[in-house]
């Protein structure tokens, strides 16, 4: 089993402005493998990635391609040499169809002319999408028309046209669903016996197994570790990427829920996506909603936080009707969310980690309407100790903050605007194990000081972890409720998959 | 020790932009001896001052990440009014107020195209500079109105102590406008606005509000520059905007206020109107070829504006861990 | 194809078209002469240069950028081209010479966009500066003249009962139709508006797409100057002047959107002539030009917010 | 159907021709053509025609008269260089009386914009295809406007220049001869001011045909007369803001204040703009010359602001210009010489301290 590694990066060190994203880091990959990179947020591995693909240039250390030095300047030498990737954020472009956007830049010509041949590209576009199960997929309409999971498949589809050698899937399956993450597999698996070497970097565990072969860990941009898969328990693992012992992923504390703190009836948006949900939450509740992505669930937190009218049905928060309210009303009632997308929806990315704690709370925070720089830093700085965000400073522009330190920013915006009822839309998409806990954490304690909180997440295994209750969202439609240990995984699958009624 | 104080430069917000100004004045009187006598320099503040008062509130639309266009035109418009308001007798605290309110009505209308209609502020304030170009046209008939009341004009060519009127209108104009960006909830509000407008939603700001105080703002200090031009002209015509036009523009972003939005400041400004009004004085006063005179300002808007940017970059290079 | 296929396709016309429309039946009912051949002929070739400056424009517009230059650009064309035929260069010569700047003038925005990393309005808003001077220079000021007879033949003779300047309009036009539909070059454009990052991954330098855009739009620049240089039989330091801001607003009521990389030429064609149409329709209706500007003013204002309006309700 | 486009007698064609003409602007049969192209435009005026010509209008500015009426249903065409400039206001106002006193229509037009050749052509052919009886036209460029004119002349319309003329095809020229008007003023302020001392020319915008044969009339002059140096001329673009500006910054140069003895502006606006920064300079004694005779420039010839300015009276060159193309309409009728100057010589031109007040409450313009 043991072959000649087709890639070796040795000492490889990279850094942004104030961090060092990777410090020394060795790596291998073999042909036939899946080698997986495992780590926290901000552990490095995109970085690692970038840099084999020639994103990045490293100030330091070298790569080889099968014993031959390479000095990448750009993506474009990446590609010359059969390296090419998926990205973690994805590079579609909006207006093109998905042949133009597979086969961007190197689209068939008619031979003699400087023409593109349309007919041939949607041609071996729809062959490719055909082998990855999405024949479905129409690929002569604007790909900004299509879901996300469409989106992310033409990327992989994209990343196959070029018969790569050496493909990097940075976190391909984030936004997929079980439905869709199958024939994936499959393809990858292929390529494998094909002997293409692939880098697979992903946060959720039961994949490791599922495909991979091998496993890097990073952690702090330094490299721990490379072990075969199994080597290790999945807490081992864990230990190893949070460099501490971790015990308990979700912790729940039993506590009192006294009183309603939101509910809504039969609630209805204009698009169609959200066709009467009714749920209701009590203060130190955790309620969970399970659904497949396109469930419609981000539009239902948009009605309840008012950036959506909704068409139909009502809205309470404490008991008051707030439907059609504007945010800034409904904010000012008590009520917080964490959108799904932080990067577009959360943050100021170019302000201080300070000026977006206070981003909601400038009016409570100084009433007068004159700020105090000093004041803002020592509420800033407060958050920071209290949920451990780890940052030099509270000045910094939250993009330098890995994904994880991100979303506690996000988080200490709503906490100091003081809400008590808190929407989590997919609060840990993309966060590494470690933030991951640290949020559960957070969110058992707001629970327990009686907060109210509803969260939304399409990893089933959270959902089950740290809800008291759970509302299964099906194309629109709360098609059932579930409380605590009442039902398995499985049966709650069914049920979104299905949309059957579960039983109790 | 070279390297030291490029080091400095580069950490500091305004110092390449003071730097340039402080490289320009010094050229200056080195191309020119009459450069920096004190009536020259008087004369270079007074210049300054119009275009910076036109420029001062565009610094908080282009914070919000838009643009006004229609700046110079509102001027001529709001002096047009004035004129004719002086001509008609109307006393002249009302007649500066009635200006100021010509310019919120404006900011107000921007304010909403963009804001509420969400149209891109660069046609938006494009068709607004030609509805209100017309608007001056139908109300001038292409007319001249002159000889304005004496006590009107020292808005324009008075002097307190030694400093000229505009100056002292500009410098107070600096001193709002650098509490109202910086020391506000509203100012606070137009910088979120600007780095990053969902969140700005998401947060539950009012966006919508805050666009249009920024478009409102850019309408007053524009009222105040067709006031204090029409004072110093002693004149209004529906035309006199048109020298102005995207110096206004120019001013702002020279300044280092990033056309996106959310990054940059008043002083800025202040910097970007001074060195333009610099280059053209230096030009006239030793009598280079007028044909090369936007030639002149057309390398230096590059120039300062790239210098800006290569330093931000190597800013974000050195704050590296 | 379908009667839904058909309606889907009349929705996504750009608003402009319904204006273009109403104006037409207004304009026929108040004025004298108007539903001619000869005064179609007459507004068409009026819109020709501005139209061949927004084929150009359309592709900046595209890339989320504006060419502030371009007016100048067409200045300095003019006046160029002019005084080398004075010079007595040959026409094969001079015209390329002159062309050349132009063209020479869009590689500079582009170098100044892409390697400077100055955002497009202030690159070209500087670029402007400097191409006025040249023109003034090369100019020395005023109008500049020249005996030849290629001017009338390209503003006055026709071919196939079209004129040539209406060949070169529909030239351009094809052009940019085929160059952003059917090359690469065109997918890079889209690209760069829609997404940058995805041109790097593909292994493009947006750099590149970037310099290649600027130097096309300067090549329609040199194009429209050209014709304007023949139109207006002669060399002029401002005849320019305005085009630039008048092909963006014609771009964006064409619909192209100056956000993601949505749209193209076809709606310029609309955008244009609602302007060209709108323009000598107040003149052909004896409009006084005191009322001109604020009614041209509101009519582009109108057309945006229904452009927005109809684009906010498909989203929907 | 009154909708001949004209009827020039001068080169008479048969009456079927010209319907046919109506009939089918493409169709075989020319449309009836005035030929003017002999009139090449000059850029002096002769004596004649600025002293002894019959002229069929009496009066200047406001007062001006005339007996021509229209014998036909007339439309004629306005079209100046802006909209926003007195002098442009000035055209228009005569253009409205002669309506009212000859019996015909007129319209007003300017480009969009300001000053834009183009757009002055479109403006001129959308015209043409309205059938307009005539074209008073102010070119902003006297070749750049050919096209539009030979149109004009194919389609059978006469058309005359004011200001600057077309280069050729216009059947008239009028308005003020440039040159003239800058030698007048010259010579005035430089007899005035003591044979010795440092002048500042203003310059209108960089191209404008009038403003450079002004100034040549203005540098010629200063040639004859060695006791003064020319300090500088730089352009303020007509523009009152911009004569204030440059000013300012030209004080400033060294010895400029204390040899500053003349300034001669291109138009009143940046006259005026000069007076502001003189005065702002504490600079007094400067004789300071304008040309347009607008009505801010009297005010401050009467405040003893300004020295000198020309009456160039728009309002009389249009009303006049007109009268004779109302005149050709109906009869036929041709100018005596292609350039007739209005105001020339005979009218007294000069406005300085002794006349203003008559001028002001008996012919200006601008009343
Ligand atoms: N373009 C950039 N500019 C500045 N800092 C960056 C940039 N890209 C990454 N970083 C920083 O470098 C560090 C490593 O980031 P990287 O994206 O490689 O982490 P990761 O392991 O992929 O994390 P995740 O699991 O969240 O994707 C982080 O602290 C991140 O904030
Ligand atoms: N702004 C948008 N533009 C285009 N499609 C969108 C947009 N927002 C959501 N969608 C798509 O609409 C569908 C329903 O969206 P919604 O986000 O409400 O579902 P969800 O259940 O919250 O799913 P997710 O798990 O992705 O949050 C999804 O297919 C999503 O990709
Ligand atoms: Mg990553
Ligand atoms: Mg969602």
């Amino acid at each position: 089993m043991e072959q000649q590694p087709i890639l070796t990066v040795r000492g490889l060190s990279k850094s942004f402005p104030g961090v060092r994203a990777l410090d020394g880091v060795d790596f291998d990959l073999r042909a036939g493998e899946v080698h997986v990179l495992v780590g926290e947020n901000g552990a490095g591995k995109s970085t690692l990635a970038k840099c084999i693909l020639g994103m990045y240039q490293p100030e330091e250390g070298e790569i080889e391609l099968r014993g031959e030095k390479l000095c990448f300047s750009s993506p474009k030498d990446g590609i010359k040499h059969g390296i090419v990737a998926v990205y973690q954020e994805l590079t579609m472009v909006p207006y093109l169809n998905a042949a133009q956007n597979i086969f961007l830049n190197r689209e068939p010509l008619i031979r003699g002319t400087g023409l593109i041949n349309h007919r041939k590209m949607q041609r071996d576009a729809k062959a490719i999408l055909a082998s990855l199960s999405c024949a479905d997929i129409d690929t002569k309409i604007p790909v900004k028309l299509l879901d996300v999971a469409q989106q992310q498949m033409i990327e992989i589809a994209k990343a196959l046209s070029f018969n790569p050698k050496i493909i990097v899937l940075d976190e391909p399956t984030a936004s997929l669903s079980e439905r869709e993450i199958e024939p994936f597999f499959k393809q990858v698996l292929k390529l494998r016996e094909q002997g293409i070497g692939i880098i697979y970097v992903s946060h959720r565990m039961q994949e490791y197994h599922r495909i991979g072969d091998r496993i890097t860990v990073l952690r702090d941009g330094k490299f721990i570790r490379t072990l075969d898969v199994g080597e290790l328990t999945d807490e081992e693992l864990v230990n190893l990427m949070v460099g501490r012992d971790i015990a308990q992923v979700y912790v729940r504390t039993k506590n009192e829920h006294s009183g309603e703190a939101l509910r809504t009836e039969d609630l209805r948006d204009h698009k169609g996506r959200v066709k009467g949900c009714s749920i209701t939450l009590d203060r130190g509740e955790i309620v969970g909603i399970a659904g497949l992505v396109g469930a419609g669930r981000t539009e239902m937190a948009r009605l309840i936080f008012g950036i959506d009218k909704p068409a139909g049905g009502k809205v309470y928060l404490h008991g008051k009707d707030v439907t059609g309210r504007s945010p800034s009303f409904i904010v000012k009632n008590g009520l917080g969310l964490l959108p799904e997308d932080r990067k577009r929806y959360g943050l100021a990315l170019k302000s201080s980690i300070a000026w977006n704690t206070v981003a909601v709370s400038l009016k409570s925070v100084f009433p007068s309407g004159i700020v105090s720089e000093r004041k803002n830093r020592k509420i800033a700085e407060d958050y920071v100790k209290l949920l451990k965000t780890s940052t030099p400073d509270v000045v910094r522009p939250v993009s330098q903050l890995s994904g994880g330190n991100q979303q506690k920013v996000v988080i200490a915006k709503w906490l100091s605007a003081k809400s008590d009822v808190i929407i989590f839309d997919e609060p840990t998409r993309g966060i590494d194990v470690g933030a991951k806990m640290e949020i559960y954490a957070l969110m058992d304690r707001l629970a327990a000081e009686g907060k109210a909180i509803l969260m939304i997440s399409s990893e089933l295994q959270e959902v089950i972890g740290m809800s008291d209750r759970i509302y299964i969202m099906k194309d629109g439609l709360i098609t059932g409720e579930v409380t605590r240990n009442q039902c398995s995984q499985e049966e709650i699958g069914r049920a979104m998959v299905l949309g059957k009624e579960v039983e109790a | 020790m070279m390297k030291k104080i490029g080091t400095y430069l580069l950490q500091s917000k305004y110092a390449i932009s003071v730097s340039v100004l402080v490289f320009v004045v010094i050229g200056s009187s080195l191309i020119t001896s009459s450069f920096l006598t004190a009536d020259n320099l008087i004369t270079v503040l007074r210049q300054t001052s119009v275009l910076f008062i036109l420029s001062s509130g565009l610094t908080a639309v282009v914070l919000t990440g838009g643009i006004d266009l229609s700046i110079n035109n509102s001027a001529a418009l709001v002096g047009c009014i004035v004129a004719q308001l002086l001509l008609l007798g109307v006393s002249i605290p009302v007649v500066i107020l009635a200006g100021i309110l010509v310019g919120v009505v404006i900011g107000i209308f921007n304010g909403l195209l963009v804001g509420i209609l969400k149209l891109p502020p660069f046609v938006a304030t494009y068709g607004t500079n030609m509805v209100v170009l017309g608007i001056s046209t139908i109300v001038m008939q292409g007319k001249v109105i002159y000889d304005l009341p004496r006590n009107f004009t020292p808005i324009g060519v008075g002097y307190v102590g030694i400093l000229p009127i505009p100056v002292i209108i500009a410098i107070v104009l600096t001193g709002v406008l650098y509490f109202v960006l910086q020391k506000t909830t509203l100012g606070r509000n137009i910088y979120m606005l600007g780095s990053n407008a969902y969140a700005a939603k998401y947060s539950a700001a009012k966006s919508v509000r805050d666009t249009i105080t920024a478009y409102v703002i850019c309408g007053i200090t524009a009222a105040i520059g067709g006031i204090v031009l029409t004072a110093r002209l002693n004149a209004a015509d529906a035309n006199m905007g048109n020298s102005y036009g995207l110096q206004i523009v120019a001013a702002v972003v020279m300044g280092g206020t990033s056309l996106l939005g959310g990054e940059g400041g008043i002083f800025g400004t202040v910097i970007g109107a001074l060195v333009l009004t610099i280059i053209l004085n230096v030009i006239n006063v030793i009598g280079v070829s007028s044909y090369l005179q936007s030639m002149a300002v057309g390398i230096v808007i590059i120039l300062m504006v790239w210098l800006d940017v290569f330093t931000r970059s190597k800013r974000e290079k050195l704050s590296r861990a | 194809m379908t009667v839904k296929s058909l309606k889907k396709r009349v929705g996504a016309l750009p608003p402009a078209v319904w204006m273009i429309a109403v104006m037409l039946v207004f304009y026929g009912l108040n004025t004298k002469n108007y539903f001619t051949a000869s005064n179609f002929i007459s507004i068409l070739i009026q819109a020709a240069p501005l139209f061949v400056v927004a084929c150009g424009q359309t592709i900046i517009v595209l890339m989320q950028g504006t060419d502030l230059s371009l007016g100048a650009s067409l200045n300095m064309m003019t006046v160029v081209w002019v005084v080398l035929m004075q010079k007595n260069l040959p026409i094969g010569i001079a015209l390329p010479l002159a062309m050349g700047t132009s063209v020479f003038a869009g590689y500079l925005n582009g170098l100044i966009v892409a390697k400077m990393k100055l955002p497009p309005f202030i690159a070209t808003l500087g670029m402007q500066n400097i191409l006025n001077s040249i023109a003034l220079v090369t100019s020395n000021g005023s109008s500049v003249y020249h005996e030849h007879a290629i001017y009338k033949i390209i503003a006055k003779s026709s071919f196939l009962g079209i004129p040539y300047i209406l060949w070169i309009a529909i030239g351009c036009f094809a052009l940019t139709m085929v160059l952003l539909k059917f090359t690469r070059f065109g997918a890079r454009v889209i690209s760069m508006g829609g997404n940058p990052e995805s041109l790097k991954v593909a292994g493009y330098s947006p750099d590149l797409a970037t310099i290649q855009a600027f130097t096309y739009t300067g090549f329609m620049t040199a194009v429209a100057g050209f014709i304007l240089a023949c139109r207006v039989e002669s060399g002029n330091p401002i005849v320019g002047n305005g085009f630039e801001f008048n092909s963006v607003a014609a771009v964006l009521l064409g619909g192209t959107s100056m956000r993601e990389g949505r749209g193209g030429v076809g709606g310029t064609v609309f955008g244009v002539l609602l302007i060209q149409i709108l323009k000598n329709g107040l003149v052909m209706m004896n409009v006084s030009s005191i009322y001109q500007t604020a009614i041209i003013g509101i009519v582009v204002l109108f057309a945006i917010m229904l452009d927005a309006y109809i684009k906010r309700r498909q989203e929907e | 159907t009154a909708t001949a486009p004209a009827e020039p007698a001068a080169e008479a064609t048969t009456a079927p021709e010209a319907a046919a003409a109506e009939a089918a602007v493409e169709a075989t049969e020319a449309p009836v053509k005035v030929d003017f192209s002999q009139n090449q435009n000059v850029a002096r005026a002769s004596d004649a025609a600025k002293t002894t010509i019959e002229l069929p209008v009496v009066g200047i500015g406001s007062t001006i008269t005339t007996d021509v009426k229209a014998a036909g249903d007339y439309t004629i065409c306005v079209m100046t260089k802006n909209s926003t400039n007195p002098y442009m206001n000035g055209m228009w106002k005569g253009a409205e009386k002669a309506a009212a006193d000859l019996g015909i229509k007129v319209v007003t037009l300017a480009p969009a914009q300001q000053d834009s050749i183009e757009e002055q052509i479109a403006i001129m052919e959308a015209q043409i295809q309205q059938g307009v009886s005539a074209f008073v036209i102010h070119p902003s460029d006297s070749k750049g406007i050919m096209p539009a004119v030979d149109a004009a002349n194919e389609a059978g319309i006469p058309v005359i220049s004011i200001g600057t003329a077309s280069a050729s095809g216009s059947m008239m020229r009028t308005g003020v001869d440039y040159y003239e008007t800058g030698v007048v003023v010259a010579k005035y302020l430089f007899d005035m001011a003591g044979g010795e001392g440092g002048v500042i020319i203003l310059e209108g915008p960089p191209g404008a045909q009038n403003a450079e044969e002004r100034k040549a009339g203005v540098t010629d002059t200063l040639a004859q007369y060695p006791g003064y140096t020319l300090i500088d001329s730089q352009p303020a673009n007509f523009n009152r803001a911009q004569g204030m500006q440059v000013m300012e910054n030209l004080l400033q140069r060294e010895g400029v204040k204390d040899q500053l003895k003349i300034v001669i502006a291109a138009n009143d606006e940046m006259a005026l703009g000069a007076i502001q920064a003189l005065k702002a300079a504490g600079i007094t004694d400067v004789l300071v010359g304008g040309f347009d005779g607008s009505a801010d420039a009297s005010q401050a010839i009467k405040a003893g602001d300004l020295t000198v300015t020309y009456n160039t009276d728009p309002f009389g060159s249009t009303y006049y210009a007109i009268t004779m193309l109302v005149q050709y309409l109906d009869s036929g009728i041709l100018p005596a010489e292609y350039f007739i100057p209005f105001p020339s010589e005979r009218h007294k031109p000069l406005i300085d301290s002794s006349n203003i007040d008559d001028y002001i409450s008996n012919f200006a313009w601008f009343n």
